[in-house]
């Protein structure tokens, strides 16, 4: 126990902010340093508008709510979970930093449960609006969004999804309860597309092959990335192979390629699958008879790519998108939030670098809590349902990772990151070098922020239309 | 013959319909359930933090009326199928499509169709079942149910993996609005439209549980009994085998259909992991087997603990030496073991008398010392079983001396 | 008519029956035993005449029709039955059970066991037939099954369950009855009293029964006329005094010169 | 956004057939075909050695044993344990992998390797026999369904446990000790690239396993004694063999075979939790095309799934997942009792 517990209401989340640091700077552990940094990045983390921070000339308004109850859906069992560790790790820390500067507009805590969505996700969603949850989170699988999408409209409570790729979610849909925060597909496809534009040329691109996962995400990406490099590229699709999730056995897609010798070749594979894949294409000389190999997600499996690999692929063979967020951006040193963010992620209990899955976790609650606070500005009470779901349309937030903004559409967009994947032996873990960022309008079909009528085009029209 | 009183051998019975007369044990266990079912809303509300919800029961409830279905080859005809979800998944997809595709609204015309579509789905597969009895029946209707999953999954129409929803995607109408209709009311919104389609089904339920009661008691049910007994002699006492078979193997896909139908009513999204794969079909059969498959309620029983119980079971949570482990998968075997070693009967069947639970009952109110000798002798079948299991492992690494 | 025409069989290398052709009248109420040293051929000859097995060569038609063209419940309908060496009774049913569903097919009357039967049946239960009732009391009656008809099957000791099997046979109102081995396994007091309950119905229902039987007092007793198997062939066919002048056949059926 | 999913079914069907020429074209280039037939081989390989154990038990005990692929799902974690431990980087206790290709240590290294899976699989073994003579045993003489409803519970315990202890991150062994293998010239010899000589040990142990296994069955006297208790348990009996050893015994093997099949994918792959699902799905198709019951049957269906599934990865990828399948349901319907069945005869 310290002697922040015996802290007073009375006192301003500013004093007690300020209290804090000064303890930190009065030690030396880890543990304190960490807090210091955490303390300092939540303030920017919630500091999307800055008067939102309220209570800062201690003149705050009394919300007459002291804390609210959170759900999280995420993959916690079985393979995927993989990224649902990193998601749930993130979504615990936007709390913890919102909980130590003293809660959502300085006075109302929040709390977090996680449950996996793994098996009848829907149930366990019901089972947390059952159990009167404020406010829900997730899910990752796209099939899952789909389904939860329709109940979120029902039950009139909003959730923020942390992922749930398919492009087609909203699409023709008018959603009110149903927000995303990070991975659109259209995005994570593009950024690929033009990061192997960047490194290989489109003159040097005549055909491209595909490894994808054998189920709806796959093959969504599949489809987008093909519609993409012809209409960018003029190439040709010489081979698309959609393994099994979880098959471990890439062996006659490897084969295949060898023999199509495919200039570029695309797999969406995450998590086992994508390292497996990595280490299997390496023993069988995959990397020799193509110019690069390119996955959106491979470095959501950063724990997991093999060091040999990365080292014994020429640089710049494998490239990794990151989707919208990765760590190394802003570069160390140059955001405080950011190296406080990456600090305290990595003493965390099994991470060893947070991944975009980390963001989308962390990014998903500051959203809201985010958006709950402009609310409170506006109408110096704790806004209802309706009032949330309606101040989140447009909303725009920063978080360590950068500025977000989540559109009329409800879906968020942010700059998408891809690059070279290199091992880093200091962190023990492969990185992304040569980042190439592509801004939110470059890789999506929707202006950032810009009110457009919604969906006017759909993602895979837009991508047909470049 | 009229619903009444009668007394029999000095044992009242009551008299639902005719044939159909139950003990008085029996009616109140009836009885009781139905009004635990239909008062689920209300249970589940006052059950507040209790893991009692309403739809994993529900799906209890579907999921077990399928596997009332399947008892039909199982328990009468003897025939152990593997592939049930075929059926469960036909229906569920039949209505998702004729929402999501053609605008179909009405949840009666869709129940309608998801009976129509399991059908043919039933003959079909059934007609190439009829020669196999045994292991190999077993083999086949999984692979024909495996087929079928592996087809509709790679079917971006039928939303691959991902499933469809049930709805109708119409433009300029609100999400609530696209959902199916009941006798023109609209089934969307949490608790009076769940609570509604929950008595709908409900009302399905009993009414295809007395049809059920007289396919069993029927000569056409004898017939069944018959070719599971001894097939070879039905045979030669000229019964039509193949022909019965099949319309068995139809009639339990036909349960297995409206399950799925009222599963994307309720549920409001099909995807084929949940209805179609492999183990969703072992699952059908688990359930039969956990209730009781030699009793025409126990399928639906099981379907329902067996649900609550995977619901409940999840919850539970040990940490490993890999961290935090849900240990749902386990409960849920050790229950399963248990109904294998002490319980063969199943739920149902171990409460009725003959059964386990029933004549220890009856044996520990006459004697409540016996309880003392069943602990002893189920340690000492454990400690033989270890001794045995020593004795081999030592056996197979150094040999017989 | 009931009509074998140069049956051939073999199993592998095995020739179970080798050209053998024998008839048998309609509802003659004649009574023909099958007799032969292990391995003759005799359940083979019986299964072949069922239709159980097809011949390798040569035919069996039943009224001038080929059975192997018929169903298992065609051949009944037209009232060829037959029982199992094995006894072969609805283990988990009561005898009153076995003679109900053995009398499923008289419902032929009632609309077959066809679709509309299936459909019928749904919709009646299965002791609704007051006719069928009495009939299964008869049978119970005549195979002397009185005092057990509400036992399951798989307790009765096996006489009675040989008897059951049997009476399900006639339950079916056969024109042909084709019995293989009735009395084996039998004790040696209930094998008399089997066998002449079954010659006491036969004679009464006028049906013509093929019994397949070791015992040769029996079949001296009770045979109008015997087939003599031996090595798949027809080794003599005659009435049963056959058994005492052809001394040959004696060797071959005791083992014994005299 | 609302298509007749009639429409979209046969435009479907339309690009399915012009793919299929398209790949058949590509499958008959000479090396794709050499080179996605090994690559079917070696997956043969591996699911011979998980169906020889499942018909195996099916055929001696009559046991559908459901938790099989879990058992090969085990095989796969432990060896993985004991991999890591043996011949990890940095935990090596008996050697680590050779930098380089060099055929003294190289060689060793593979015989290290191949000891491991064998200590692997051997773990294995007294959990087969806990298996079947705690659970399985008592329930011999009951209905079949009892035994379908006791393997798939031990199947969901094994699955929880291994969870339990491994956690839901798959497990590998470093890419280093598969470079080492890979680091030696076998297929690159015969002018053949795009095999990894992980391929070829796969391939070459699976292959000794497998002949051991005939020449067990057929030479030695405990494995006559097997085959003797698989056609006669009473004549067996009356000979005085024990059935119940030898039960134990092929129930055993069997964990051995599935824990070394598991043991041997690892070393080119990485264990995970849906492993043992797909592969008892997958040697359920195996075991009814070869036949049930038959060892001849296992290998033949095996090769046959497995290089079937390799080619229609080339040909049609969409329907990988289903050839299997559609096989298996057209041997049923053609020939019931498989390609080398003996089990329809039985009574």
């Amino acid at each position: 126990m310290t002697d922040e517990d015996t802290t007073t209401d009375e006192r301003t989340a500013a004093e007690k902010r300020s209290e804090r640091i000064s303890v930190s700077e009065g030690s030396t552990t880890r543990r304190n340093v960490l807090k210091a940094g955490a303390v300092g990045a939540a303030t920017a983390a919630l500091a999307g508008c800055s008067s939102l921070l309220g209570g800062d000339d201690g003149d705050s308004v009394n919300i007459d709510q002291d804390e609210v109850s959170a759900g999280l859906l995420t993959f916690t069992e079985g393979a995927a979970a993989i990224l649902g560790q990193q998601a749930q790790r993130g979504a615990e820390m936007a709390v913890e930093w919102i909980n130590d500067a003293g809660g959502i507009a300085g006075q109302t805590t929040m709390s977090l449960e996680t449950q996996d969505e793994g098996s009848n996700a829907v149930d366990k969603y019901n089972q947390f609006i059952d159990d009167g949850k404020d406010v829900t989170f997730g899910p990752i699988s796209s099939g899952t969004h789909e389904e939860l999408f329709q109940e979120i409209e029902t039950n009139q409570v909003v959730n923020v999804g942390t992922d749930g790729t398919v492009t087609t979610l909203y699409e023709g849909e008018d959603p009110t309860y149903s927000f995303r925060f990070q991975n659109y597909d259209v995005m994570e496809v593009m950024a690929s597309v033009f990061e192997i534009l960047e490194r290989v040329g489109a003159d040097n691109i005549d055909t491209v092959a595909g490894v994808n996962p054998g189920y709806s995400f796959g093959q969504d990406e599949m489809g987008i990335f093909e519609t993409a490099i012809d209409r960018l590229a003029d190439a040709e699709t010489v081979y698309s192979g959609f393994p099994d999730l979880g098959s471990g056995d890439y062996a006659s897609h490897i084969s295949s390629i060898n023999s199509e010798e495919p200039d570029v070749v695309f797999s969406s594979l995450w998590g086992g699958d994508a390292s497996t894949f990595l280490d299997q294409a390496f023993q069988r000389d995959m990397f020799d008879n193509v110019q690069a190999v390119a996955g959106p997600v491979f470095y959501g499996s950063a724990d997991a790519i093999s060091e040999d690999v990365v080292k014994g692929v020429e640089r710049g063979k494998i490239l990794s998108g990151s989707r919208n967020y990765y760590w190394g951006i802003p570069e160390p040193g140059r955001s405080p939030d950011s190296d406080a963010l990456y600090d305290a992620a990595t003493g965390q209990d099994g991470i060893t670098v947070p991944t975009a899955h980390y963001m989308s976790g962390f990014g998903a609650v500051t959203a809201w809590a985010t958006a709950v606070e402009a609310a409170i500005d506006i109408l110096g009470e704790f806004p209802d349902q309706e009032q949330i779901a309606a101040t989140l349309e447009g909303h725009g937030f920063y978080t360590p990772g950068g500025y977000y903004t989540m559109n009329v559409d409800h879906q968020c967009r942010g700059n998408g990151y891809a690059g070279v994947l290199q091992w880093d032996d200091n962190i023990g873990a492969p990185v992304i070098e040569d980042v190439n960022i592509f801004s939110a309008t470059q890789i999506s079909p929707s202006p950032t922020g810009a009110l457009t009528s919604q969906n006017e085009q759909t993602g895979e029209g837009w991508v047909d239309s470049l | 013959m009229t619903p009444g009183i009668s007394r029999e051998d000095g044992q009242l019975k009551i008299r639902i319909m005719k044939g159909m007369e139950l003990t008085v044990r029996e009616t109140l266990g009836l009885v009781a359930g139905l009004v635990i079912l239909f008062n689920l809303p209300t249970i589940t509300t006052l059950a507040g933090d209790l893991p009692i919800r309403q739809r994993p029961i529900y799906r209890g409830i579907v999921f077990g009326l399928a596997a009332v279905g399947l008892n039909l080859l199982l328990r009468h005809s003897e025939l152990v199928s593997f592939g049930h979800a075929a059926f469960f998944g036909t229906g569920a997809y039949t209505v998702a499509v004729l929402v999501s595709d053609y605008q179909v609204k009405s949840a009666t015309v869709l129940l309608v169709a998801a009976i129509v579509a399991a059908t043919l789905m039933a003959a079909l597969i059934g007609y190439f079942t009829l020669p196999h009895t045994g292991l190999y029946f077993a083999l086949i209707t999984l692979a024909f149910g495996q087929l079928l999953f592996s087809i509709v999954k790679g079917q971006r129409a039928l939303g691959g993996t991902d499933g469809i929803s049930v709805r109708t995607g119409e433009a300029g109408v609100t999400i609530l609005e696209q959902f199916p209709t009941l006798f023109g009311i609209q089934l969307t919104g949490q608790e009076v439209p769940n609570t509604i389609l929950l008595w709908f089904t409900l009302v399905v339920v009993i009414i295809s549980m007395l049809v059920m009661y007289r396919i069993v008691k029927s000569p056409f049910g004898r017939a069944l009994d018959a070719i599971g007994q001894e097939r070879t002699r039905a045979r030669f006492l000229g019964l039509p085998v193949k022909r019965y078979v099949w319309a068995a193997f139809i009639i339990s896909g036909i349960y297995g259909g409206i399950g799925g139908g009222l599963f994307a009513l309720y549920f409001r999204s099909v995807a084929p992991g949940e209805t179609l794969q492999v183990f969703v079909s072992g699952d059908i059969l688990y359930m039969a087997i956990l209730g009781g498959f030699g009793t025409l309620t126990g399928p639906l029983i099981g379907g329902i603990v067996l649900e609550t119980l995977a619901n409940i079971a999840n919850e539970v949570v040990f940490t490993g030496p890999a961290g935090e482990t849900q240990m749902g998968r386990f409960i849920t075997g050790a229950v399963l073991l248990l109904i294998v070693f002490v319980f063969p009967k199943g739920i149902v069947g171990s409460l009725k008398p003959g059964g386990r639970v029933f004549e220890g009952a009856k044996t520990l109110k006459n004697d409540p010392t016996v309880a003392g000798p069943w602990f002893r002798q189920f340690g000492q079948v454990t400690v033989e079983a270890a001794k045995r299991s020593v004795k081999n492992v030592r056996y197979l690494l150094f040999g017989v001396k | 008519m009931l009509e074998a025409d140069g049956l051939k069989k073999s199993f592998g290398n095995i020739v179970a029956t080798d050209d053998v052709s024998v008839q048998f009248g309609k509802e003659d109420g004649e009574m023909v035993f099958i007799v032969g040293p292990n391995g003759a051929g005799k359940s083979t000859l019986v299964n072949l005449l069922t239709g159980l097995l097809e011949p390798d060569e040569g035919a069996v038609t039943l009224d001038g029709q080929d059975i192997t063209t018929m169903r298992a419940d065609q051949r009944v309908h037209e009232g060829l039955v037959r029982s199992f060496q094995v006894v072969k009774v609805f283990e988990e049913m009561t005898v009153r059970e076995n003679i109900r569903t053995a009398l499923l097919i008289k419902r032929k009357k009632t609309g077959g066991l066809g679709p509309r039967a299936i459909w019928e049946g749904l919709f009646s239960l299965d002791d609704e037939h007051e006719a069928i009732e009495r009939t299964i009391d008869d049978l119970v009656e005549q195979f002397r099954l009185d005092d057990v008809e509400e036992a399951i099957a798989e307790e009765l000791p096996h006489g009675d369950r040989k008897l059951l099997d049997v009476a399900m046979s006639f339950a079916l109102d056969p024109n042909y009855l084709l019995l293989d081995e009735p009395t084996s396994g039998v004790s040696a007091q209930e094998t008399d009293y089997v066998i002449e309950t079954i010659v006491e119905v036969s004679e009464s229902q006028n049906v013509t029964t093929v019994t397949i039987e070791h015992d040769m007092d029996l079949v001296k007793n009770h045979a109008d006329r015997v087939i003599a198997l031996h090595q798949g062939s027809v080794h003599g066919e005659g009435p049963p005094t056959m058994l005492e002048t052809d001394q040959e056949l004696r060797r071959l059926l005791l083992g014994v010169e005299e | 956004m609302v298509t007749s999913s009639i429409a979209l079914l046969e435009a479907n069907s339309v690009l399915l057939q012009s793919g299929i020429i398209e790949g058949l074209q590509n499958l008959l280039q000479p090396d794709t075909f050499i080179v996605q037939t090994i690559n079917g081989i070696r997956f043969g390989f591996i699911l011979f050695l998980i169906a020889a154990g499942l018909t195996v038990i099916l055929g001696i005990l009559d046991v559908l044993n459901l938790a099989h692929g879990e058992l090969y799902a085990l095989g796969a974690y432990v060896a993985a344990s004991v991999g890591g431990f043996l011949v990890g980087e940095g935990t090596a206790a008996i050697m680590a992998p050779p930098s380089s290709f060099d055929p003294v240590t190289s060689f060793a290294f593979v015989g290290v390797l191949i000891l491991a899976a064998l200590i692997s699989a051997l773990i294995l073994v007294p959990i087969g026999v806990v298996m079947e003579t705690v659970f399985i045993r008592p329930i011999y003489e009951r209905d079949q369904v009892y035994q379908l409803v006791l393997t798939f519970a031990l199947l969901l315990i094994i699955a929880n446990m291994i969870e339990f202890i491994w956690g839901s991150n798959p497990q590998k062994l470093d890419l280093s000790t598969k470079t080492a293998v890979n680091d030696i010239p076998t297929f690159e010899l015969l002018g053949l690239s795009g095999v990894p000589s992980i391929v070829t040990l796969i391939m070459v142990v699976s292959l000794v396993v497998g002949v051991g296994l005939f020449y067990f069955f057929s030479k030695t006297k405990t494995g006559r004694i097997i085959r003797a208790t698989a056609i006669d348990r009473e004549m067996a009996t009356a000979l005085g063999v024990s059935p119940d050893r030898t039960f134990t015994l092929v129930f055993a093997l069997g964990a051995f075979l599935a824990g070394f099949g598991g043991a041997m994918e690892l070393v080119r792959t990485a264990a995970n939790p849906g492993m043992g699902e797909s592969a008892l799905v997958l040697s359920f198709v195996v075991i009814v095309v070869g036949g049930l019951g038959s060892l001849r049957g296992a290998v033949v269906g095996a090769l046959v799934i497995g290089v079937l599934q390799n080619w229609m990865t080339v040909v049609e990828p969409s329907l990988e997942s289903a050839a299997p399948f559609a096989v298996m349901v057209i041997v049923l319907l053609v020939k019931p009792e498989g390609l080398f069945g003996t089990w329809g005869e039985r009574t």
